[in-house]
């Protein structure tokens, strides 16, 4: 029989570094596919050159029994394919409805755009999808997780035959990723194929029928999910056994390491409070769009607060901008790494240093062996792969860059910890070495204070949870006392 | 006898007035016989850029080098480096505040600038308001036309000086300063004097456009560019003619006497001219005259461009 | 460039839609301010006369803005629009001419031919910039610095750096000539702004040129000739400027092989202080009329009031930098 | 915003830093190539002092150059050089003058203390640009627009126009003296270039810059004070045109308002042709050397081989296109 798509032996090497050896897949009609690996090994690379956007160095991809070669997305496009990419990649100054049918408008009078009808057909997807975003609104305005959720919409308007999702649920809360998920069981039942990347492995267990796995660029094995279970997958995935996922090794003290009462920022959040032990680690969860990032932005001196006072161990203190919390002890993993977390124009090296410049050129002076030996350090601490430590961290896969940015403020030797959204498409392996990593930093008397949509991860980690809704708070309550329903049941 | 290399760098070849010159040069029957090597350098309104040509040809060897200075001051220096390499420096067209220079070939601007000022006055019996278009601030043409201008507004104090601007030697600027002014000034402007035609003509299409009548005003240009020259011929202005021929030519024979004591000249400007003697080329300064733009010999200086 | 310049402040895009609204009423505010404070300083400001001088005095630039919002919209930019105004303007002018020395053989054609022939040199210019930049991804400062050189190098290689005289009335017409009173020059900005407008903010192509601005990767993956859409914009601006260096010359009666000498500076700012941001995919054609306005009535301005050109410089630069502030610290205001 | 703000134009941000690299030998391989082509059609262009010409040449545009590359490093850009350098140039030579006319009361003032006002000048108007572009958020393109003309202005009312002629012999070494054979210029850009080459890659305030560029938001995330980096910058480049200023005089041996006229476009090429991106955060002060270097060698060579003024501007614009395409293409190749 045809299959959707059929490939055989892709290779990719970026500048003499290969990224992808022996790319193999089969995708079937009406089914889903888990494509799974750790960070680089070179998912969204195969991907990428399944739509035409990257050039393969060797090869075949056969699409519908046919010898296919893409010079470009738009032959893809036309062929039936679509992607859901992992980096986010909006036109920021359009609107949803721009965004969603761009290349695709419909036609108005006297060869204009038909705006009208454009964006109501936007808008009855989205509505469809149950996605709370308005077509008109400009694709600027919006928030990571609504962007995502915007390149979802796009992708599926495509009416395409195949589609990619490279990590789509990275961003976005639960109930939007139950939403997705109701469409892509329709989609399967319609014939299509779906092709789903996801280090969310009860995910892939959730909705994906058949399974590829890749490590270091090379096919390890594939078949189908329901022959074989978590630790066998994960045990392919990373290439050795895997522990228990969440084991806490800190233990919360009695000192108060940090204390917010009475934050509020007009619009966005209203009358936060909490206290996070040292030792401990202090979750808060919430919805999309609960306000839980603008906190971490208030405290941190990104933005302003109109009312409310931070203690830092019992002393007062006052951030007005971000060196003032850093000089402060604190630290601030954000949770877009291309925005604001990372300079991709710069290499591995620059990025892990950019935060730590004053202690590195106390004269003015780059120390550069100092410089060298920490990026070595947190290359190691974090498992970071790159070839080199000078290349531009824009070659690093999307997890790797993620623990780029971790590695920026470990590096700093903070007192307090604003993690948000700290795992964002980091692979299962990574995920427990970062985890070990937060637990022991906590165990050493740090303060974390950590933001996670995944609810696995907030409740396997935290000692504490903070809820949020529409911007406020909901309460705090024990790890003991909250379970996944509760969670849900808070926060909206 | 060896071939002589001689250079000239001029301010800059973009305008039509250079472009004559170095055109005129060119023709000059010393180049034309294959005696002299001629490179003529583009200054591009740079003092500077002419000063490293003048290192270029010094570089080169060059015997000798005709300078067509872009600003009074700056091009001294230059002149100083050549004086050093002993090459001798004849100036063409434009002052420069050096006496290193071998001679001096052009022509008096102060005059040019007191006959165009006098044809509009003339024109204007002496009383009523005028403006003046000036050429780009500093530049010895401007200087000096504008002390020519003032020197024969001394004789009409009645008339009133309503503007002083300048419009950078360009007819499009000048245009666009013109229309402004027929607004500020309505009714009131008699007179244009255009430190150069191309103001002038600019200032003419102004009016043009505010459709008032060209012959009301009085208006005048320097330099005799074609353009100009037709308009004399249709009764919109007057200009006087700089011949930029000869002052290229004529600093030629000045440049090649400089390097060979036996030369006589053979361009044919001493001889247009009786009233420029050439005294063996020995003279510190050759002032080509003046010719008035006028109807009658409008069309035998508009022949003689083709 | 200055990607970032106004967008940084705090944190996120903070409302930026928003800022690109109030940019455009807000220079236009600045727009009004400045009319107001000569209005008011000179009596002959606000007459009929004065306006069509403005608006004249705006229509060349006015032109040369646009086609420059298009390629500045692509994040590209053009800086041989001034010598391709002189190109234009000389190539034309040796068709339309009655000199028998400055014109090429059979000289004159009709007007419409050398018209054509005019947009034609624009077009060819913007033509082969198009290919350096889109093709071999070459910086469109380099290209087109490449071009403002060769442009101009071969305007005075083709007249011998002479300029054309005697331009045939018909020809003339484009820049003297007037329908129901309005000066052709003017008709010919309000025509090439409707239909740029029209282009940008209602056809596919116009979405398109915003999309390659705004992210070149998500048009490409959109199935977006990105280097269709790069190379189309600089030959809009190439045969905008052919078109404007015809009606300067039929303005000044003869094509100049000096004209339009660093034009493009005024073509620029007249974009940026528009509100177009250089580093592409947002602004607007009409804040971009706005900023030409705004250049061609301080021109206007400090000539009636009589100011000398020295301190004319000083106030031009500081009106400048102040009508974009206001507009700037109106958003921050707000 | 810089979520998608890749700065290639094929794919992604395909492999940058490997681009910057062979950007830099690649336009190194461009100059070779075109010095190679001089030096075999010209018997002169290989001499000591032809090449002295050249570096001479080289000087001015090549400090204003580094100026720009800091600015242009933070995705800013300062048009205004060109102005500042007549500013300086006026104003320090008003006190190192024998003129009695053109000196300020007391001239001839002793060099030093002119070389100390003159820098200070520049610095002054970095300052203002600095200030406009970081705290008010005024696109830089607009602040230096505005400086470019308000500077100009200046410096014609200072002079009331008049060129400041008979600068003194200590005022005029730092242009016609030289230390060991090397022309003092050439030593100025030397260090110019060394001090720059070791702010940029081994300090700090060098990184900041880098980081400043690349993306603001993440700099200002990880503490860096963006504004006060953005300001410096401005400071810089005001400052080094104002020593280029001085620089000019002192080889003309007097001061000009009209000097440095469209000298920014110089300056900016040559950082674009060092492979400096113009939006920021790429890019190396050795390729803007190297950039400074190519464009002495074509004016010079061009000049020595007398090749026609008209053509020599076809060709220029031909080499420059030329030799990043030529880079553009190694890269591709690769
Ligand atoms: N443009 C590029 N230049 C150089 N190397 C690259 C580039 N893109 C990807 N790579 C390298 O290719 C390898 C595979 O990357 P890829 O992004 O495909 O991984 P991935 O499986 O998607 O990982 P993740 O789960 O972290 O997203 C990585 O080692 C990465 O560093
Ligand atoms: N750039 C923006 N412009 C306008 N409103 C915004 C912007 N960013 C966030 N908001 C709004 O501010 C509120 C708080 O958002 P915040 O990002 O803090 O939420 P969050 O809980 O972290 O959600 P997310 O999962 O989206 O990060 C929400 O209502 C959100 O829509
Ligand atoms: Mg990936
Ligand atoms: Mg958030």
């Amino acid at each position: 029989m045809d299959y959707l798509l059929e490939v055989e032996g892709l290779t990719k090497s970026f500048s003499g570094v290969s990224a992808l050896k022996d790319g193999r897949f089969q995708l079937k009609a009406g089914s889903v596919h888990a494509l799974c690996g750790g960070n680089g090994a070179g998912k969204s690379t195969f991907l990428k050159i399944l739509m035409g956007i990257h050039k393969r160095d060797a090869g075949s991809i056969r699409r519908n029994g046919t010898e296919v070669d893409f010079s470009g997305p738009a032959n893809a496009l036309a062929s039936g394919i679509a992607i859901i990419e992992q980096e986010l990649s909006p036109v920021p100054h359009m609107t949803v409805a721009e965004n969603i049918y761009l290349g695709r408008e419909p036609s108005g009078r006297f060869g204009g755009i038909d705006f009208k009808t454009m964006n109501l057909n936007a808008q009855k997807l989205l509505d469809q999808l149950e996605f709370d975003i308005r077509a008109n609104q400009y694709m600027m305005n919006l928030s990571v997780a609504q962007m995502q959720l915007v390149e979802i919409a796009k992708a599926l308007s495509h009416d395409a035959e195949v589609i990619f999702m490279d990590e789509p649920t990275s961003a976005i809360g639960e109930k939007e990723a139950q939403q997705l998920f109701k469409t892509i069981v329709r989609l399967k039942a319609a014939g299509k194929g779906v092709v789903y990347v996801s280090h969310r492995l009860s995910e892939i267990f959730q909705i994906a029928d058949a399974y590829t796995v890749f490590r270091d660029g090379s096919y390890v094995g594939s078949g189908n999910l329901d022959a074989i279970d978590r630790p066998s997958l994960i045990r392919m995935i990373v290439g050795r056994d895997l522990g228990e996922e969440y084991i806490k090794t800190n233990v919360p003290t009695e000192d108060i390491g940090f204390e917010v009462s009475g934050l509020t920022a007009s619009g966005k959040i209203e009358d936060i409070s909490f206290d996070a032990k040292r030792g401990e680690i202090f979750g808060i969860y919430g919805l999309m769009g609960s306000g839980r990032t603008e906190i971490f932005n208030c405290l941190f001196g990104l933005d302003k607060l109109d009312a409310g006072t931070v203690r830092l161990h019992g002393q007062h203190i006052t951030v007005t901008k971000p060196s003032e919390a850093m000089k402060h002890g604190i630290a601030f993993v954000t949770e877009d790494r291309k925005v604001t977390g990372l300079n991709l124009d710069d290499s591995v090296r620059g990025n892990i240093a950019m935060a730590s410049l004053p202690e590195m050129s106390p004269n003015f002076l780059m120390r550069r062996r100092e410089e060298q030996a920490a990026s070595t350090r947190m290359i190691a601490h974090f498992g970071i792969k790159a070839a080199r430590d000078t290349m531009p961290v824009s070659s690093l896969s999307g997890g790797n860059q993620q623990k780029v940015v971790l590695g920026k403020w470990f590096l700093r030797d903070p007192k307090v910890l604003l993690l948000d959204e700290p795992t964002r498409g980091v692979d299962v392996g990574a995920k427990r070495e970062i985890y070990r990593i937060i637990c022991d930093f906590a165990a050493a008397g740090g303060t974390v204070i950590m933001i996670s949509s995944e609810i696995d991860e907030v409740l396997g980690m935290s000692d504490r949870i903070l809820v949020m809704r529409d911007g406020r708070s909901t309460g705090v309550y024990r790890r003991e006392e909250a379970n996944a329903e509760t969670l849900v049941h808070l926060s909206t | 006898e060896k071939k002589l290399k001689i250079g000239a760098t001029t301010y800059g070849l973009n305008a039509e007035f250079m472009q004559l010159w170095s055109a005129a040069l060119k023709e000059h029957p010393a180049v034309k016989s294959g005696d002299v090597e001629l490179t003529v350098f583009d200054g591009r309104y740079d003092a500077l850029v002419q000063q490293e040509q003048f290192n270029t040809m010094i570089t080169q060897k060059f015997d000798a080098i005709i300078f067509v200075p872009m600003d009074v001051e700056a091009g001294a220096a230059a002149v100083q480096a050549a004086h050093d390499a002993g090459i001798p420096v004849v100036g063409s067209n434009a002052r420069v505040n050096s006496d290193l220079l071998t001679s001096y070939v052009g022509s008096n601007d102060v005059l040019a600038g007191e006959m165009e000022a006098k044809a509009v006055l003339d024109k204007m019996g002496c009383k009523g308001n005028l403006v003046i278009l000036e050429g780009p601030i500093g530049q010895s043409g401007q200087i000096q036309r504008l002390e020519g201008n003032q020197k024969a507004l001394q004789a009409c104090p009645d008339v009133k000086v309503l503007e002083t601007q300048t419009a950078n030697w360009s007819r499009a600027e000048a245009q666009t300063l013109m229309e402004n002014w027929l607004t500020a000034h309505p009714g009131q402007i008699n007179g244009v004097i255009g430190q150069n035609d191309e103001m002038a003509l600019g200032a003419i299409e102004a009016i043009k456009a505010a459709n008032l009548n060209v012959s009301d005003f009085a208006i005048a240009g320097v330099d005799g560019v074609t353009d100009a020259i037709n308009a004399v011929k249709d009764g919109l202005m007057a200009s006087v003619l700089q011949d930029g021929s000869a002052q290229a030519q004529g600093a030629l024979d000045v440049a090649i006497k400089a390097v060979r004591p036996d030369y006589t000249p053979v361009s044919t400007v001493w001889t247009q001219y009786p009233d420029m003697k050439w005294n063996d080329g020995k003279d510190k300064d050759y002032l080509v005259p003046w010719t008035q733009v006028t109807t009658k010999n409008a069309d035998k200086l508009l022949e003689s461009r083709k | 460039m200055s990607l970032s310049d106004n967008k940084t402040t705090n944190g996120w895009f903070t409302s930026d839609s928003r800022r690109v609204i109030i940019q455009e009423y807000g220079i236009f505010f600045a727009f009004l301010l400045l009319s107001l404070i000569l209005s008011v300083s000179n009596e002959y400001f606000l007459t009929s006369g004065n306006i069509s001088n403005i608006l004249l005095q705006t229509s060349i630039n006015g032109v040369l803005a646009i086609g420059m919002t298009f390629v500045i919209l692509t994040r590209g930019i053009d800086l041989s629009v001034g010598s391709v105004v002189a190109l234009a303007g000389i190539v034309s002018g040796s068709l339309a001419t009655t000199s028998a020395t400055a014109g090429v053989f059979g000289a004159p054609y009709p007007a419409y031919l050398a018209l054509v022939v005019g947009v034609l040199v624009g077009f060819a210019c913007g033509t082969i910039v198009g290919i350096i930049v889109s093709r071999f991804a070459v910086p469109a400062f380099v290209a087109t610095l490449g071009m403002l050189s060769a442009a101009r190098g071969m305007t005075l290689i083709y007249g011998g750096g002479k300029p054309v005289p005697g331009l045939t009335p018909d020809f003339r017409w484009i820049g003297t000539g007037n329908i129901l009173g309005v000066p052709m020059p003017v008709v010919i900005l309000a025509v090439v702004f409707i239909v740029s407008w029209w282009v940008l903010n209602r056809t596919r192509f116009g979405r398109y040129i915003y999309a390659v601005g705004g992210n070149p990767h998500a048009a490409k993956t959109s199935g977006i000739n990105v280097t269709r859409i790069r190379f189309i914009v600089y030959t809009i601006s190439g045969s905008l400027s052919g078109l404007a260096g015809m009606m300067l010359s039929a303005r000044t009666g003869s094509a100049l092989p000096q004209a339009g000498v660093a034009y493009e500076l005024d073509a620029i700012a007249a974009v940026v202080i528009g509100g177009t941001s250089l580093s592409g995919g947002v602004g607007r054609v009409t804040g971009t009329l706005i900023g030409a306005l705004i250049i061609g009535v301080m021109n206007n301005g400090l000539d009636l009031l009589g100011i000398q050109s020295y301190y004319q410089q000083v106030l031009k630069g500081a009106l400048i930098v102040g009508a974009v502030m206001l507009d700037q610290k109106r958003n921050h205001g707000q």
